[in-house]
Order: C-alpha cells, then structure tokens, then sequence
C-alpha cells in the first residue's frame, strides 16, 4: 500500500482524459513518447504501455463506470533510471486481496474472460502499489527502472 | 477495432484492425464467431496483423471466442501477433491456449487433418 | 483576445510539462495521437504539432525562460469536427503588436534568425488568440477544423 | 539532436539528428558550421533526413547558417526534409532562401561550377 508523495516538480508530467475507452490509444501514443525520450528499451515500453493502459481501463471500467464525464488523473515522475506511473481514479474502491485470489494462469483462471489486469502489470513492471481509499478512488502506483531487463518472460 | 472476415477453404478467417479492448469490441468479436459457426465454419483463424496492442479485455474477448468456439466443435487459432501482444501473451500463458502462426500460409495448412468432426455443414 | 472557456468536461484532454526544451517531443507526440485518434488528414496533423510545438516553445523559452520548476499547462478539447488547443504559461506577458510587427517573411524579416513562432501558427492554424494578463501568464488558444484543407501554403 | 559530418570532395556534409529546436543545438550547428568555413569548405549541405521535426528557433539556426556561410563566401543547401518541414518552409518562404533537394547525389552535383571564388584553401 502506498500513500500519495511529493515528487520534484521539474520531472513531473501530468496528464487527465475523459473516462472513455477509446481514448486509451492517446494515452498509450502518450506513454510510448514518454518512454522513448527516457530511452527505455522496446521490451520495457511495451511493458509500460501494457501496464498503463490496464490500470487506466480499470478506472475507466470499474471505478467510473465509462462516464466520460469522470477524468482519470495520470502521473508520470521521468526519474534518472527510473519511470514513475500514477494513476488515479474517483472511484469506489474495491477489495484489492479478493480481486487477486484467482491466479489467471491456474487452469480455472486461465478459462476466465476476466481477471487479469493487476495481474499483468504486477508481472510487467518492477512495482506495483494500490492506495485505496474506500468510497474516495484508487491510486496505482507503478515503477519500471530502465536497467532492468526485459520481463516479459517472469 | 474494426473486423473484416473472409473464407478460405474451409478456414473462416477473421481480420482485426485497431486495439482489441473492450467495450463494444466484445459483442462484434462474438457475434463474428458465432456466425462463423452457425454457417457451418469450424476452423477459426483471427488474423491480428493490424492491431496494435490489446489490453486484459481484449484477451478476454478472444479467450470467449475460445470458449465459444470449442463449444460448438470448433477451433480458433491466431496469426500474425506483435511483439507487444506477445509478451503479453507469454505473461498470461495464453500461448499455451492458442495455437499462434507467424505467417498465413502455415496457419491455413495447420487446420488440414483436423476438421473430421467439425467440418462444414 | 480571448478570455477562459469552459468546455464539456467529457471531451477535454490536460497536460502538463516541465518547462524543458527536450520534454516538446513527448508533446509532440501526445498532439500526433490526438490527431490521429480525431482523424485528420496528415497535413492537418503537421500544420497542429507544428503549432503546438511553437506556443509550447515560447512558453519555455519566453515565459518561463527554461525553468523546469514551471509547468506549462495544455487543454485538448476533442470536438465533432475541431481541436482546440490552449497553452498556458505563468511568464509575465508580452506586447503581442510589438511582437506581430515585423512580417518575418519580408526582406528584413526573413534574414532574422527569430520572430517566426507566431506567424507560424497563425498560418498553420484556423484561429490563434492570445490572452495576455500583463504579469500573470499567457494563454494562447488555437482552433483547427477538419474539415478545412490543409493550408500549408496559405 | 545529434550532429555527424563528413567530406565529400569539396562538400561538407553535415548530418542532422532528432529535432532542431534551438538551446544548445544552435551553438552546435554554429560550430560546424564555421568549423567547416575554417577548413576551407565553401560548401555546405545540410541532410535533414533524420530530423523529424523543426520549430521556429530552429528554422533560426538554419538561416544564421546560411548568413554566416554567405559572409565568408560560402553556400549552404539542404536535403531530404520531411513533407513536415517542407510546409513550414513554405509558409515562412525559407524555401526561397534554401535550395532544398530530394536526393543526395543531385545536391552533391549541384554545387559543381559553383565553386570558383569558394574553392578549398
Ligand atoms: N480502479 C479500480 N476501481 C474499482 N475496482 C477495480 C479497480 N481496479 C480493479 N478493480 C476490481 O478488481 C477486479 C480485478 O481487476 P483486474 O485484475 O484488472 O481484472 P478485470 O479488470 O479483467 O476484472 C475488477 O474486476 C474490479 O472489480
Ligand atoms: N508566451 C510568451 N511569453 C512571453 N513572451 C512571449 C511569449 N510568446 C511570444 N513572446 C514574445 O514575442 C516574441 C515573438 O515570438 P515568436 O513570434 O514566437 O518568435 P520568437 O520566439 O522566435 O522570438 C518573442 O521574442 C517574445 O518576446
């Protein structure tokens, strides 16, 4: 669990959209020109991108329900070697431990058309962080440092 | 996401273009599926060429076209997949689910031999 | 002269960067997807970063003469058929006659190395209006149609 | 953005990287520039190939090179300019200052029989 931080403003990129899926190929053009300029390798971009997009679908999904009236907030912290992503929705918060009691790969996850957004961006990047604040929105934390290889296998 | 869809031999194949995410992606998927079934087709082939990334719905949407499709006797089989879906892909074991081709050619020849209990109406 | 809009909430994009010369191609390539999301034709999308790209740079180089400490914030807003732009620094301002005075494509102008920036964009786009609050920033909008032909050569 | 350069015969050829968009970029280019004059070379080309994107400080450090050329009897062109660059030379008409070519080998040929009061020293 995470709680929110301070981070230097001069590294800071913010960013917000409308709660709509189809703007998630703007964020994910966003993210892929963050990552080139921090020269992350193919394997890591594609690894963020992956893990954004799934955090934003999730707040546009669950937490706002595809009312694009809602914003989801992004931040991205452009460190020395390292990537910060936040993301941060207006939602209703949800049971963290239930939604990740099924392992997606066991042969009964595995068959589920669902359930496997947290768990590709826990596998994807170096950290992932859910500050729930019930009734008042989800934060996601995520971190991918630029030396570390590429986990598309892990 | 847009579909186009075409029959070669006796492989429907269905062409993807765009994200594969969700929303009404789902029901179009579907219902290609199903209708591919419903006139008799039971070698299925989603050619993912021309998109660019899908997200865990999107994996979902063709994890039912699995489903759908097994259920009724049938096959779905992949081609053409980037680098970006394959990692993902890997991640989720879903390569372990789907049969995924690199070029067309094989993944047509692939179904030959398999269709004896589902072949065409 | 302009002065602060409000737009549907459920079609506006933000952004925001530090004020650092080498952050303008993650811009440019937040403005390429929102262009390629809204459909525009390519010299539309050029005609827009190009745009973008200049208030974004007077804004760093001018407003906030590289002080990454200061953001520079955008607003997108997605219309049916138009994109407009705001850019918005917190420098003190300009005398934006001064700065139009010069034609920087007659004989004097076009030897000068500087002083294209704003005759850029008011070609390349359909509408550039600038808010200027003497001591409190800029806010320059911009608007471009689709339907409009490219006016690469106007 | 990064600057390579090369010789060929009595061209200098200096070749652009990334986005030209002034800060230290200006001094850089500056400095082969005058570099290039100091060596004796009357000719200079410039290859936007790789340069993606130019914005108006850029399109400055493009003309303080073509006047700092013109002062010490020299001539500075262009190559290889995206249709994005192309548009923003037209509407600041640098494209009447600039001879901007599509291919290597013709703006190499177009200097010959301009290299008279130029010549390598
Ligand atoms: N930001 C969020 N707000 C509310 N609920 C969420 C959020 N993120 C995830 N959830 C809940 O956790 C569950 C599991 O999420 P996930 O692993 O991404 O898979 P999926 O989205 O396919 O269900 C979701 O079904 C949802 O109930
Ligand atoms: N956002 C701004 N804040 C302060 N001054 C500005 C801003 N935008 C433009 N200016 C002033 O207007 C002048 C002309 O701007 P412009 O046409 O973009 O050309 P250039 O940036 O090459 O000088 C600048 O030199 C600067 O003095």
């Amino acid at each position: 669990m995470s709680s929110p931080r301070d981070y230097p403003q001069d590294r800071v990129i913010e960013f917000s959209m409308p709660s709509r899926l189809e703007l998630l190929v703007v964020l994910d053009g966003l993210v892929q020109s963050i990552c080139s300029e921090m020269d992350f390798e193919q394997a890591d971009v594609d690894a963020i991108a992956n893990s954004v997009i799934e955090a934003a679908s999730n707040a546009v999904q669950h937490a706002h329900e595809q009312n694009p009236g809602v914003p989801v907030h992004f931040r991205f912290v452009l460190g020395e070697d390292e990537l910060v992503v936040e993301v941060n929705d207006a939602g209703e918060g949800f049971d963290i431990d239930q939604a990740m009691a099924l392992d997606p790969t066991g042969p009964e996850g595995i068959l589920k058309s669902r359930g496997r957004g947290i768990f590709i961006m826990r596998a994807m990047m170096d950290s992932v962080d859910f500050d729930i604040r019930m009734g008042k929105g989800t934060l996601v934390r995520m971190t991918k440092s630029r030396s570390t290889e590429a986990e598309a296998e892990a | 996401m847009k579909i186009k869809q075409e029959a070669i031999g006796d492989v429907y194949v269905v062409r993807l273009s765009g994200q594969l995410m969700g929303g009404p992606d789902a029901d179009a998927v579907r219902e290609t599926i199903l209708s591919a079934l419903n006139q008799g087709y039971r070698n299925i082939l989603i050619d993912l060429k021309d998109v660019s990334w899908v997200n865990s719905t999107g994996l979902g949407i063709l994890m039912s076209a699995h489903i759908t499709a097994t259920q009724n006797g049938g096959k779905v089989k992949l081609m053409r997949i980037s680098s970006r879906i394959d990692s993902i892909f890997m991640v989720t074991r879903l390569n372990t689910v789907f049969q995924v081709f690199d070029k067309e050619d094989e993944a047509l020849a692939s179904f030959e031999g398999e269709t004896s209990e589902g072949q065409k109406s």
